[in-house]
């Protein structure tokens, strides 16, 4: 059906009571998704969104209150790491972080914890999960996507709407979105999604979105011509841009030579991956 | 941001690292009087943020300080690869033995920081990686657990350092990794390290780019930040919260989100045209962002069309119409263009629009060539 | 090492942690003119490195610089536990409103440094955990990452601290926290940390234990220890390498091995004995360090037998047995001992010893047997 | 025959040109231990034992020259935190560090890096291995213990050749005697090196030689009766030691009332563990 998040997903929002945290938890709930709780230090024992939602002032207290098993970051960028940490450290086994603007060095520690820890990351600086159907965990809009059986895994967030749009106008569903975000250390790298669809039964064929910058394409058409057996298609952003230049993601840059488009299109096809030249090819192309 | 070399310099010796003697001068008199203070054999070392400043004659080893000033002067006065000097270090002229390599970035692949050591230094590494791969050395060091001496101690054996400046080299690999994490960096480089005539180590050049997402914790780093340096187009996107990156074509790009932008640029391409420019928009998109990023796109003479490539999404494709128009209204301009627009609500949206006499296109591919005839002329 | 109190309040001011105004004085003149400065009204604190100082009368609030003066006489009179009073704090009164808990300590079965807070403070938190363990609450803190602000946010919440003291509460945890780390401490807690009349946190008492194996790192700190306040053979022992326990029995011990002097202890408390000392010589038992223990064996007036249990591993029994002869023929006394020795060449070892007129014992227990006869005076 | 260390043990020697390095090199390879390597900084390219054993600046070449796969460590206590990281970062599996007086934190540290490299560390402030018959890795003498079927565990130094000699005595012979060390944070607890002599076909029976301080005695207590098959003889140390006071370990200390030896024996013998009165009695209880 899809992966990461789904009907039994117990959402907890942190920073739920700031201006996008409430809106997107609106959003949400709108959707279908169990959010159970949200947390904003000092705000514990307030209710949001007409009572519905109970605040707490610690993820612990809210874990414990409500069996939250996914947590969604809302919360600005000079505390998202100890946001991500406090829900790692009460137990939640997925954080979902869409906050952009975190530190590189605060990111390196929160994942090499995680490591430790057993605590899968989707993001930072990402869209987050949209499972059609099941749950939306993140600020994907909810109507651009419809069920259906292909993986959309993508390191962007409108470029992905794009795709996602383009997929619905063509009828063709969704297992699971889900938006890795454009930084240059994150939770979930491609390869990680690709090894959820490929295990997914509801998942038969998989869309990759990647752009300029690191080289988690090249692993992952590594990964696809190893041990992928459902079809992938790419497309990867960036061929124009100029080398050295950040394109808005934190992690979208050319540097030393390193992360060409070129050489990420290259090492797809390589894999037998079929690259889309536009986004609007990708329906095509599947 | 990038760091000017003796702001990296003055941030290597707060934490350890010995720098040549020398001071920063705004002018040929100042730099003459440096000179004298240092006893006359100086270096002149044009202060720009770009790389090659030595083949461009912007570094210069000088005499006395009679020649100080006039070659203070003559480099004060050029300007390399479009950048103007402004300033001038003017640093004790070091007896060099040797030149090594030492430096810092984070290793994305392995999400920690890496310390890579050379033993050809004076070079560009990437140019050592290049041509002599096995000239390199690295060592990955745990973010949480931080530099360990035996990290530095085995770049040292391995480069060959010998064993008496290895002492000095330990302390140097350590003060530049706390320079780098209490900074945030994202590179810390030392190159060349020399080994001077009288056996000390000596950070000759120095280069220091921070994170711009931790500047929050530096504000006094941030305050370092060399406006002269930067595209005034970008210094002004930064300040509305607006990504821009200048190319070298003609058609002005908006587009919320910054894949979808370089999607956009990929696509004008495909098709022929050349983008005069990177710009996200990001989220939203209020009438004011809109409005200040067409100031900007406009800013730029080359710009002969305009592509606006929008998806609506928790943003209602009306809503975003309307932001355009009146952003639009706010800011006129005949530079032709063309707006497509995609996602919730993208029928009323296009409507608005097309009621107000702008063009619009379904298709990205479409607004592409549209843009592309628009920019040649072809009304 | 233990901190006295002012010692520790100090350190934890300079990590931002707050404290009372003021100062330690050696006289009561001292303590009448800190008291004058700090307006008359002042607690004035026995400084002795024991607990239960208040209800021995070592802490006393006064209202006036003259009773401050009067009663600094008395406390600076007084022994606390067996400690002469050689410093007392004088602080500036405090208007407490609530008293509670917060101390970072090392959790063993956990493995890294534990944070602990509790509503009741003022009293021993041993006492606490004793009576209302569910007063107390734990957050355990990762020795690679540090302590993070959400962990103390918790603790916050948990001991149910008014919001508008969080702030607060959250910079002191950090400054504790980094007082902890950063100067290697193997206990850091302020109790009681107060809420005053006028809303202040503050850090009324503190008490910081550090790490000896750490002072090397620390050597300002090294300087700061009291030796008044140890057992001047405990500090004569450390002198020699020697560790050395005072207890209240009569049979003084000699063992190389920690774990075997222990034992030794045992056996003879087993078998209705009362051992003297802990002493363990370490290894290589050298004829110096042999020496030295036996003295500082010795100069416990209660001694009346010495056991020497040596086991000659490494270094050979026959060695261990001339290190002995050696060191007992220049600290000749005539205080009866009986000697066992095993292990490698134990039967050489042992009949050097007898030839030399010295008692020796083939196991432990009867070893532990024979001291017992001996320090009774059966010959 | 063994844990942890036997024939196949080829040994590095971190600190081997020190005093007790080169000493106690010389014993492990009079026992027949085969040491492969050495490691000095600054002292690579010398040899030592009449250029038997070459000498390493880093454990990363030693290692790669060598094929060393079990380190030990004889450096002074300040620099003992990096060298057993040193080891860890180079791959070695099994670090066993003798030095006595590393601070707790760089343990704390330590311990927690080495958990997540999956490296085993043995001690500090320990004798090491001994392994009768096989492999002698550290300073336990050699010539106390056959070989046989016995497990020992002690956290002790000499208290343990003291019990080794007994055994000696009595003709009872030795699978692995394993020093777990006096500090209070160290790498391999009771627990571990009984759960190793459960699985170790050779091992019929074990002592474990506690003492006062933490609680480590009573998680094996805990250990010993829901998993072990194997009869264990305990002795614990320190009865008559008084609180508060440190008994020369740094891990040997009654604290807040917590780590008596009554309360070890006690909770040895709720496990149907026998507890020896005196060490000497434990050949009896076997």
């Amino acid at each position: 059906m899809s992966v990461l998040v789904d009907k039994d997903t117990r959402l907890l929002v942190q920073g739920i009571t700031g201006r996008e945290g409430l809106f997107h938890t609106s959003r949400m709930v709108d959707y279908g998704t169990n959010v159970v709780a949200g947390v904003t230090p000092k705000k514990g024992g307030e209710w949001v969104l007409d009572g519905k939602i109970p605040v707490f002032d610690t993820v612990r207290t809210a874990v414990e209150a409500t069996g939250a098993n996914v947590s969604i970051i809302f919360v600005p960028a000079r505390f998202s790491a100890d946001a991500i940490l406090e829900a790692a450290d009460a137990g939640v086994p997925l954080v979902v972080c869409i906050t952009e603007g975190i530190p590189v060095q605060d990111m390196m520690k929160v994942r090499r914890y995680l490591d430790q820890k057993g605590v899968r990351l989707v993001g930072p600086n990402c869209p987050g999960l949209l499972s059609p159907g099941e749950a939306k965990v993140g600020i994907i809009p909810g109507h651009i996507a419809q069920k259906g059986n292909i993986g959309v895994v993508s390191r962007s967030g409108t470029l992905t709407y794009e795709v996602l749009h383009a997929l619905n106008q063509n009828n063709m569903g969704v297992s699971t979105c889900v938006g890795i975000g454009g930084d240059p250390i994150n939770g979930t790298s491609f390869v990680d999604a690709l090894a959820m669809f490929e295990a997914d039964p509801h998942t038969e064929k998989v869309v990759l979105i990647g752009e300029i910058g690191g080289s988690d394409e090249e692993r992952a058409a590594d990964f696809i011509s190893d041990r992928m057996t459902k079809p992938v298609v790419a497309f990867v952003a960036g061929r124009t841009a100029p080398p050295g230049k950040r394109m808005g993601h934190a992690g979208a840059i050319v540097e030393g030579g390193e992360g060409t488009a070129d050489e990420k299109i290259k090492a797809f096809e390589a894999a037998g991956v079929r690259t889309a030249n536009r986004p609007e090819e990708i329906p095509d192309l599947l | 941001m990038k760091l000017h070399e003796y702001q990296s310099k003055q941030m290597f010796e707060e934490f350890g690292v010995p720098i040549p003697r020398g001071r920063v001068a705004m002018t040929a008199q100042e730099a003459r009087s440096i000179a004298e203070e240092l006893g006359g054999r100086v270096v002149i070392k044009s202060q720009v943020l770009v790389g090659g400043r030595g083949k461009a004659g912007g570094i210069r080893l000088v005499d006395s300080p009679e020649e100080a000033e006039e070659v203070a002067t003559q480099i004060l006065g050029m300007t390399i690869k479009g950048l103007p000097v402004r300033r001038v270090l003017v640093d004790e002229a070091a007896n060099i033995e040797t030149e090594i390599y030492l430096g810092i970035t984070n290793d994305r692949a392995e999400r920690c920081p890496v310390m890579i050591a050379s033993a050809e230094g004076g070079v560009e590494i990437e140019e050592v990686a290049r041509t002599h791969p096995d000239k390199i050395v690295r060592v990955w060091i745990d973010p949480l657990l931080g530099s360990r001496e035996y990290q530095a101690r085995y770049l040292a054996a391995t480069i060959e350092l010998p064993r008496d400046h290895w002492r000095d080299f330990l302390l140097i690999a350590q003060g530049l990794f706390n320079a780098f994490t209490e900074n945030d960096a994202t590179l810390a480089e030392i190159n060349p390290l020399v080994i001077t005539a009288d056996g000390r180590l000596l950070a000759l050049d120095g280069k220091v780019v921070l994170d711009d997402n931790a500047l929050f914790r530096h504000t006094d780093l941030a305050e370092l930040r060399d406006l002269d340096e930067e595209q005034p187009e970008e210094r002004d996107a930064r300040k509305y919260g607006l990504s821009y990156v200048k190319l070298d074509g003609n058609i002005g790009c908006m587009v919320n989100g910054a894949g979808l932008a370089m999607a956009t640029m990929d696509v004008i391409h495909l098709f022929g045209g050349k983008p005069a420019n990177f710009l996200d928009i990001g989220g939203g998109a209020s009438a004011e962002k809109v409005a200040a990023a067409i100031k900007i796109i406009l800013r730029d003479p080359s710009v002969e069309a305009m592509l606006f490539n929008i998806f609506g999404g928790i943003t209602r494709g009306d809503e975003v119409a309307r932001g355009i128009l009146s952003a639009l209204e706010a800011t006129p301009t005949d530079i032709p263009m063309v707006i497509r627009l995609v996602g919730t609500n993208e029928e009323e949206g296009r409507q608005l629009l097309t009621d107000a006499n702008f063009e619009t296109a379904p298709s990205l591919a479409e607004a592409a060539k549209r843009a592309i005839e628009l920019s040649k002329g072809d009304q």
